[in-house]
């Protein structure tokens, strides 16, 4: 059974070489072999996933090996493969979710020519976020992190004529090539103190280690963390990230890749669990993340750059859990599967949207656009329903008990994140209510006016085969997009039910993440009404906002904290000023100092020679006298200084 | 008398004619400095001879001369032909090649 | 006696190369074919070594001795370890490659004087260093190492001097300015460090009395040879500056830059790819086997020149307006990391240096070849010239995509491997120096992705707009360089395997054992 | 004939007549220096009664013939072991047969004959008149430019005196490097010089430099041999004889029946001082050592390039030769004062002569310098004071003189209207005009310049070798630098001919007769396997590396 574990791999990393060498020639089939080779892959999974579950629960650990990578000394690195439910999961998530956003992709990328190779690169991303979570080693998992890494750069850049993308696809792989620095001293730090870094040993002998190393450790998974899942301080490249395909933003920058962080910290958990330190950190950048990334979400315009706000927020609801340690890992992984339903759906429904609306990302250039796109409508608003935790629907139950969680971790640190995350809940349902009144509701602000106002430039070109500066014609999606929204409105609404009714979900992970039931000071309904009363203290200023007064074409100058949103907080100014001028100026001077000083010297020798020799060679003055002289002075010092040296 | 004060003419008139090679400017008297300079060898020779009581000094002296005469069929010629190109015996006319 | 496959080896391109500058002038492209031929014959030769030699077997093999210069205690030894045989395998392979891209970069641009033949002292001077360059790596005497490791400065000064980037700005009369400019200043530079090498060489015959390598490092293993502490380490400063220049390391790298930028593409991927890899070799193996004592000594300084020149190449990567000088760059922060690797004294270090130097060959010749067709066909070396080609020419624009993301070391392709054991191998010894040497990758994606977006990316210069893409020949050239980066990124074990062994001699060499994990849980 | 021997004659005259001895003269050991001497007499009257145009095949053949017969009794001599085992002192103890002399003769007989070549060459002036010409004056005595010239060049007259002095100065080479006393030693000095005081005088082209070269020549020679001669006298009063053997026993203290007389003068240290720095200056003069060196850029510009050619090459071989003598047999009983001196000596004549030839812009003047440069390098040699000083030392000459000859010779080659076209800038694009000329020049450069491979390199280390073995390390440091600094000026002719656009009016290169191909290929040859097969002369010069005391 475990020899199907290098073909969930193979599979999609065939369909990206036979993509990407085949050339024009695959022009014509070429989405159909991508989509079928990623639904291939799902159905591998599927089945892998039975024989997980014929199995005994501390059965249920495949590992496959497939040769020898790096074998240098004490440094044995395998390519190794290692199949348990953690990992399970997430190539169910992948390859799923994965599958339908391939199927949505084939309409959505129907006008580019080059479609052929955007599959390529889809089926890339699902062999690299694969190998991520199947990998048995950090450092084979490294490669998948990097992988995935190129995967999105080469996506978010995917219109490269466009400068913004492709600044914003090179500005994505350095902010995670600063993680990926993370993740390799990581590695390093585990084989100098455990001689290894397979999985098996370094989590079973993670107790042994002193616990500076492992705080070490830890910080250092941390910061790779933050770099892949946009969390604070590097996560200013999720935002430029929606300059790609809405479906790629669906897949890669909201379901899958961006969690590969929250993987890493639950896969580590033994490391963790014995640095403290470490964990708090974890708890802390969680905590800021998910207020940021709400707040940003707040005050975006842009569609898709609310959802991904909406998204950074999230995944720092995903890592404060993780930071919590056994009582969060559960709920972490939990919120990322239903988060990875609803938060895909969403974005594939606003994909939709820009779809039937000349590619307009602008919401003020929406509204009322329920009745002229229905399908899209219901399955975002069940999405939406979902994110905000509307009782019943699978968001409430991951999020909620993330909440519990954060409350019983104790102390005053319990209470400080609890409330964060109370907070959290609250604007999330702010922000995501007014994007869906924004969208759906109101009057129709994109009447008689062309899309495209110069401020708000399209993040989708692809319009340009369609007339841009025509009135938009608002229409529903065809087929092929509307059955993965429908498929995903489904998951996130019954998911979270279904995970957690009888706790399925815990007892699934439980043996691999392992799990302690903490103790909250508050019980567990307080908390749950204290979620509900802030959810509708949300809605409630969301709908007085955007729901009763008409919402203005032209963004109001807003408060300052709503203009500094706008800009994700100044992040980026900071970037700006203190890293790339900075840098700029840098390499500049370097530049200047290599060539005037390092080589300035190598040059200033050999003019220093020539000088010296233009002023010797006057001595040679070409009058015979002056030669004797010389020669006379000659003989008198060899007399001098051989009598001298008979003297001395 | 005391040989050596042979010795200390020889000296003399070895400087003197040093001196004569560097300061004069016609190749005829510079050349005859060297001449001086050879003959002062020369007496210094027929000195030390004298002081070791063994001929062998007195003999080079005659070897000398006869290089000397040698030198100056050559030396002459050369200067000679110099002279009737240029007119002039001056050796610091001769300066076409420096540097 | 067997057939002395190492000298035949270093011989068949050194024939090759009379017998390509003997083709008359008419016959241009008989040359061409002639010199290729050579190159493949010298590849099926290396190979023949890889697959005779026995990496669990003697420490040199298909050994050869004869007498040369009595007086000088100079034999004509030669020898092969694993170090070697890698190094000889990727000279030998990469040289075909050249030759195919540098087809017609020394076609004689007039018709003119019928006794000036361009075209065949080209090829004929490429075989001439490879002949050198191999041989170099096979001799295990001194005396033999150091003439051809001088002599190979000729040749390689000729093609940088006298067949330069016909890719020029200014003019003609300026580009052979700028050209002897930089054939001279490399060959005064590496002249230098030779003649100071000369002076150690000598001194270690005082010393030693021979050259022999295995006899001394004998001798100096069983303390049969004593050295004073001075003379070690003077000695060993005299051998590694001019290892120093020859594979740059800060601040004695600034005649590469010139070098390569002057220089056409293929010659450029001759000196770094190349022959600059003779210099960190004969780090790994004179400097270390002949001074054990003198290079631990030296350790702390030499690692933190190497970091330097890690961080520094970078910056200077991200500040140039040159695509050539770019990769320059680049390279030297890439030597930068061979040299740490060398020594941080650690078998993770030195496999990982000595398999770095294999990919950073492969690599380099991957960028800088489609660099250099890129060049050639935009006539212009500046980035800002560039603009958008990724739509006019996916192909070429792809190809280079991918010799960046290796010269970045993007995991899955070659140099990720040894980048990592190098950073690995370093850190275990020497954390913070590992640490900071990690910020280079980070660089190295600055400057690669930089390059790619201004060249590459963006609405589509008038300029480029008609610009071919990879034609027939071209794509022979990258393709195989391409899958070879994948493979050894996949699966570097066959390289290892015939490394590891040598560097545990090393190793042992100079006394150095790998430091040992806190917990031992490795198995 | 040696002084001692004059000596007896005298003290004997008054006995009586039958106690006279003729003294004993080895002619056999001797043959090599009378055979050139005989073939110059021979010259001298072919010149007096061959008509014109006989004269100069006459002269070819009959130097051409010595010189190989010269040689072939040198190989002779070699060959019965007199080089080693059978080495003494001959001619009633003036003249030294050992391995150095030997070696030593065997070389300058090499150079001399290559050197004739090019004295030979008659092809590549343009035929005046219809009559061949070589590169010496129609007619020395005419004033340049005046009618009886134009006559003399129009009757086709050429020099052919030239031959007897040319082998007239390869005798007194020969002896100068085995003289085993000092009036022998200066004897020899003016024998070779003289001659070659004339022959620079005697350019075809360019007469007035020619004629300057020679009167700087004459005049700074003779005053360095009056310097000499006076140092002779010196070390005469110091030891009471001129004797190599005597001067030093005095020098070592070991000399027995001290004459109560003389005490006050014999053994008198200042003497002694004095004089061997006078007469050793007279070699470094010869030598072309800094400061006695301002004569070589002149004059190796002014002469006619073959003489210039020959001289570099053979005189450096003698002198040293003589240098090293006096160094190792006379005076190793004060090496200590000696080595110091010597060792300033080196070092500014090393870095001396690269320096200054950086800035030239004359290739014949630039190839003095670094003959300057190059003298330095073999003073390293020769202050290693050991055996393998001394064969180190005739090995570099070995070498170099064939480089020289051979470079000159090409030197000759390029010519435009006014003759050699000498200055650099007219070499521009050499490479690209005969690639095959350029390619020869530049391997005679990277010989120069000690590139592996070449013989040039296979001297220097040698010689390095040598000298750091003998505890001269710093000065081998010293001498790789400026190898480094003279290897800037040898790649600038390089870059010249091959890198930079040829001149539309640069100069031609002509097309030689045998005679200089074989010159120029023997320079070529040699270089090429002293550079990758030096074993066996390395073999022959550490076999003739013992002096006879």
């Amino acid at each position: 059974m475990e020899n199907l574990i290098a073909l969930l791999i193979a599979a999609p990393l065939l369909g990206a070489a036979v993509l990407l060498v085949g050339g024009r020639r695959l022009d014509a089939v070429g989405h159909w072999i991508g989509t079928l080779l990623s639904f291939v892959s799902f159905v591998i999974g599927v089945v892998l996933f039975a024989d997980l579950l014929g199995k005994g629960a501390e059965h249920r650990t495949l590992t496959q090996h497939l040769f020898s990578w790096v074998p240098v000394a004490g440094f044995q690195a395998d390519v190794t493969f290692r199949l348990d439910q953690l990992s399970m999961t997430f190539v169910l998530l992948i390859t799923g979710v994965g599958s339908l956003i391939h199927l949505y992709s084939v309409g959505y990328m129907e006008h580019d020519e080059r479609r052929r190779r955007f599959f390529g690169y889809l089926n890339l991303f699902l062999a690299a976020m694969l190998l991520l979570v199947l990998a048995d080693n950090y450092l084979l998992l490294y490669v998948g992190w990097e992988g995935v890494g190129l995967a999105s750069y080469l996506l978010i850049g995917f219109w490269q004529h466009k400068p913004s993308a492709a600044t914003a696809a090179k500005k994505a792989f350095l902010v995670n090539r600063v993680g990926d620095m993370g993740l390799s001293i990581a590695i390093m730090l585990m084989f100098t103190t455990f001689g290894s870094f397979a999985f098996g040993p370094v989590l079973s002998h993670a107790g042994d280690a002193s616990e500076g190393r492992l705080t070490a450790i830890g910080l250092m998974l941390l910061l790779a963390t933050c770099g892949k899942s946009a969390q604070v301080p590097l996560q200013s490249w999720l935002g430029d990230a929606m300059e790609g395909p809405t479906p790629v933003s669906a897949l890669i920058h909201a379901a899958t890749m961006v969690t590969a962080g929250v993987y890493l910290i639950v896969r580590s958990g033994a490391v963790f669990n014995a640095a403290p330190d470490a964990q708090l950190a974890v708890t802390v950048v969680g905590a800021v993340t998910l207020l940021f990334g709400a707040i940003v979400g707040c005050a975006k315009d842009d569609i898709k750059k609310a959802l991904a706000g909406s998204t950074m927020s999230q995944i720092g609801y995903m890592v404060l859990a993780a930071g919590l340690g056994p009582i969060g890992y559960v709920f972490a992984i939990m919120h990322l599967v239903t988060h990875g339903f609803f938060k895909a759906g969403l974005f594939l429904g606003a994909g939709s949207v820009m779809h039937g609306m000349n590619d307009e990302v602008d919401m003020r250039k929406y509204g009322g656009l329920r009745r002229y796109m229905p399908v899209t409508f219901v399955t975002f608003g069940l999405g939406y329903l979902a994110i905000i935790g509307f009782p019943g629907l699978s968001g409430f139950f991951s999020k909620d008990k993330i909440i519990e969680a954060a409350f019983a971790k104790g102390g005053t640190d319990g209470w400080i994140l609890g409330g964060v995350a109370l907070l959290g809940a609250a604007i999330t349902a702010f922000y995501m209510t007014r994007v869906m009144l924004m969208t759906f509701f109101g009057e129709e602000r994109w009447k008689n006016q062309p899309t495209r106002s110069p401020e708000a430039p399209s993040a989708e070109p692809a319009a340009e085969h369609q007339g841009e500066h025509a009135e938009p014609h608002p229409h529903e999606s065809p087929k092929v997009m509307t059955i993965p929204m429908i498929v995903l409105a489904v998951g996130s609404v019954l998911g979270g039910g279904f995970f957690s009714i009888g706790d399925r979900f815990l007892h699934w992970l439980e043996p691999v993440t392992g799990y302690s039931e903490g103790h909250s000071p508050v019980g567990a309904w307080t908390v749950t009404g204290a979620t509900m009363v802030c959810l509708i203290i949300g809605v409630g200023i969301a709908w007085a906002q955007y729901g009763r007064k008409p919402v203005p074409a032209v963004a109001p100058r807003g408060s300052l904290l709503t203009r500094a949103a706008r800009r994700d907080l100044l992040q980026d100014d900071f970037n700006h000023v203190v890293l790339v001028r900075g840098g700029e100026h840098l390499t500049r001077s370097l530049v200047y100092v290599d060539h005037t000083l390092v080589d300035g010297v190598v040059n200033g020798t050999a003019a220093g020679f020539g000088g010296l020799s233009s002023r010797l060679r006057r001595v040679q003055n070409g009058f015979a006298r002056s030669y004797a002289v010389s020669m006379f002075g000659g003989a008198a010092l060899l007399v001098a200084a051989t009598l001298l040296m008979r003297a001395v | 008398m005391n040989p050596v004060n042979y010795l200390y003419l020889a000296a003399l008139l070895f400087t003197i004619g040093a001196t004569g090679v560097l300061i004069r400017r016609n190749a005829i008297v510079v050349f005859m400095c060297i001449e001086l300079m050879l003959n002062a060898c020369n007496l210094a020779f027929v000195a030390f001879s004298r002081m070791h009581g063994n001929l062998d000094g007195q003999i080079i002296a005659f070897f000398t001369m006869v290089v000397a005469a040698a030198e100056v069929v050559v030396g002459l010629a050369i200067i000679v032909s110099l002279f009737r190109t240029r007119h002039s015996a001056s050796v610091d006319d001769a300066s076409l090649m420096k540097l | 006696m067997s057939f002395p496959l190492l000298t035949a080896t270093a011989a068949l391109p050194a024939v090759g190369a009379v017998a390509t500058a003997a083709v008359p002038a008419a016959w241009r492209t008989a040359a061409k074919w002639l010199a290729l031929l050579v190159s493949l014959a010298t590849l099926a030769l290396a190979v023949t070594v890889l697959v005779r030699f026995d990496p669990d077997g003697a420490r040199y093999q298909l050994t050869e001795s004869h007498a040369w210069i009595k007086d000088f205690g100079v034999r004509y030894e030669l020898g092969v370890d694993g170090i070697a045989v890698a190094l000889i395998a990727l000279t030998a392979l990469l040289i075909p490659f050249i030759v195919l891209a540098g087809w017609n970069d020394a076609d004689p641009l007039e018709t003119g004087s019928s006794r000036w033949r361009p075209t065949q002292g080209f090829f004929a001077l490429i075989l001439a260093v490879e002949a050198m360059v191999v041989i170099s790596f096979e001799a295990t005497d001194v005396f033999l190492f150091y003439i051809f490791f001088e002599a190979m400065l000729i040749p390689m000064y000729f093609l940088i001097g006298g067949f330069g980037d016909r890719a020029h700005a200014q003019g003609e009369e300026a580009a052979s300015r700028q050209r002897s400019y930089a054939a001279v200043k490399f060959l005064l530079y590496n002249l230098v460090g030779g003649l100071i090498m000369l002076a150690a060489v000598i001194g270690l015959y005082v010393v030693a009395g021979n050259f022999s390598l295995q006899e001394i490092a004998q001798a100096r293993a069983s303390g049969s040879l004593h050295m004073a502490t001075s003379t070690e380490r003077w000695l060993f400063l005299g051998f590694f500056f001019a290892f120093a220049v020859k594979a740059p390391l800060w601040p004695l790298h600034t005649w590469l830059p010139n070098a390569m930028q002057e220089s056409t593409a293929p010659v450029a991927v001759l000196i770094t790819a190349v022959v600059d890899k003779v210099g960190t070799f004969a780090m790994l193996r004179f400097c270390l086997q002949l001074f054990p004592q003198a290079s631990k000594w030296a350790t702390p300084v030499i690692l933190v020149l190497a970091l330097i020149s890690i961080v520094y190449g970078a910056l200077l990567a991200v500040g140039q307006r040159d695509i050539k000088r770019l990769v320059a760059y680049a390279s030297i922060s890439h030597f930068g990391f061979i040299i740490m690797g060398i020594f941080a004294m650690t078998s993770q270090g030195q496999s990982g240096a000595t398999l770095y130097m294999v990919n950073h060959g492969i690599s380099t010749a991957a960028l800088m070849l489609v660099a250099g067709f890129l060049i050639s066909r935009r006539g212009s070396r500046l980035i800002a010239d560039y603009g958008g080609v990724q739509k006019v020419a996916p192909v070429l624009a792809g190809t280079f995509l991918i010799g960046g993301l290796a010269t970045l070391s993007l995991p899955g392709l070659a140099p990720f491997v040894s980048e990592f054991l190098v950073l690995v191998g370093t850190f275990t010894r020497h954390p913070v120096i590992g640490i900071i040497a990690t910020f280079g990758i980070v660089l190295a994606a600055l400057y690669t992705l930089v390059l790619y977006q201004r060249t590459m990316t963006g609405p589509v210069k008038p300029e480029v707009s008609a610009m071919p893409d990879l034609r027939a020949r071209e794509l022979v050239v990258v393709a195989p360089l391409i899958v070879l980066l994948i493979f050894l990124g996949v699966y570097p074990k066959p390289v290892t395997d015939i490394v590891n062994p040598a560097v545990k001699q090393t190793m042992s060499d100079v006394h150095k054992k790998d430091p040992k994990p806190e917990v031992e849980a490795a198995k | 004939m040696s002084a001692a021997a004059v000596h007896s004659l005298w003290t004997t005259a008054a006995d009586p007549i039958s106690k006279i001895d003729a003294p004993k003269i080895e002619y056999g050991q001797l043959s090599p220096t009378l055979i050139v001497v005989g073939a110059a007499l021979v010259g001298v009257l072919i010149e007096a009664f061959l008509p014109r145009k006989a004269r100069y095949y006459a002269q070819v053949f009959v130097s051409v013939v010595a010189l190989c017969a010269a040689f072939a009794a040198v190989v002779g001599l070699a060959a019965d072991g007199y080089g080693t085992t059978k080495a003494h002192i001959a001619a009633m103890g003036a003249i030294a047969v050992d391995g150095p002399s030997l070696f030593l003769q065997g070389t300058i007989l090499l150079a001399g004959l290559v050197g004739l070549f090019t004295f030979a060459e008659r092809r590549l002036d343009p035929a005046a008149h219809g009559n061949r010409v070589d590169s010496f004056a129609a007619q020395a005595a005419s004033v340049p430019g005046s009618d009886s010239e134009k006559a003399a060049v129009k009757a086709g007259f050429t020099t052919t005196e030239v031959f007897p002095l040319l082998l007239f100065a390869i005798a007194g080479m020969l002896v100068f490097p085995s003289a085993n006393d000092l009036l022998t030693l200066f004897v020899a000095l003016e024998v070779f010089s003289l001659p070659l005081y004339l022959l620079c005088a005697l350019a075809r082209r360019k007469r007035l430099m020619s004629q300057e070269a020679a009167v700087k020549y004459f005049l700074l020679g003779a005053f360095a041999s009056a310097f000499t001669l006076f140092g002779i006298a010196l070390l005469y009063g110091y030891a009471g004889s001129v004797s190599y053997a005597r001067i030093a026993q005095v020098v070592d203290g070991t000399v027995t029946n001290v004459d109560p007389a003389l005490a006050n003068t014999m053994g008198n240290d200042a003497l002694l001082l004095l004089g061997s720095a006078l007469i050793v200056m007279g070699l470094l003069f010869k030598v072309g050592a800094v400061p006695f060196h301002m004569w070589t850029p002149d004059v190796y510009q002014g002469a006619p390039t073959p003489v210039t050619g020959f001289m570099a090459a053979a005189t450096k071989v003698a002198a040293f030769g003589a240098l090293l003598r006096l160094l190792y047999v006379v005076l190793p009983g004060m090496r200590w004062d000696w080595r110091p001196v010597m060792w300033a000596v080196a070092i500014i004549t090393m870095l001396g002569g690269a320096i200054v030839a950086i800035t030239q812009t004359d290739i014949k003047r630039l190839l003095a310098y670094s003959s300057i440069a190059h003298a330095g390098f073999i003073l390293a040699g020769v202050i290693a004071t050991s055996k393998d000083g001394v064969s180190s030392v005739l090995f570099y000459l070995a070498g170099y003189s064939f480089v020289t000859i051979g470079a000159f010779a090409v030197v000759t080659l390029v010519r435009d209207a006014g003759g050699e076209a000498t200055h650099l800038s007219k070499w521009a694009g050499l490479g690209r005009r005969s690639p095959l000329v350029a390619a020869v020049f530049a391997v005679f450069l990277l010989a120069f310049a000690g590139i592996p491979l070449t013989s040039g390199f296979a001297g220097k280390f040698a010689v390095f070798k040598a000298a750091a073995a003998g505890g001269a390390a710093p000065l081998v440091v010293i001498g790789v630098i400026s190898s480094a600094i003279a290897a800037f000026f040898y790649i600038r002719v390089i870059v010249l001919m091959f890198f930079s656009e040829p001149r539309p009016e640069g100069p031609t290169v002509a097309v030689p007769s045998p005679l200089t191909m074989v010159a120029i290929a023997a320079g070529v040859a040699v270089t090429l396997v002293l550079g990758v097969a030096p074993q066996y002369f390395l073999d022959l010069a550490s076999q003739a590396g013992v002096f006879v005391r």
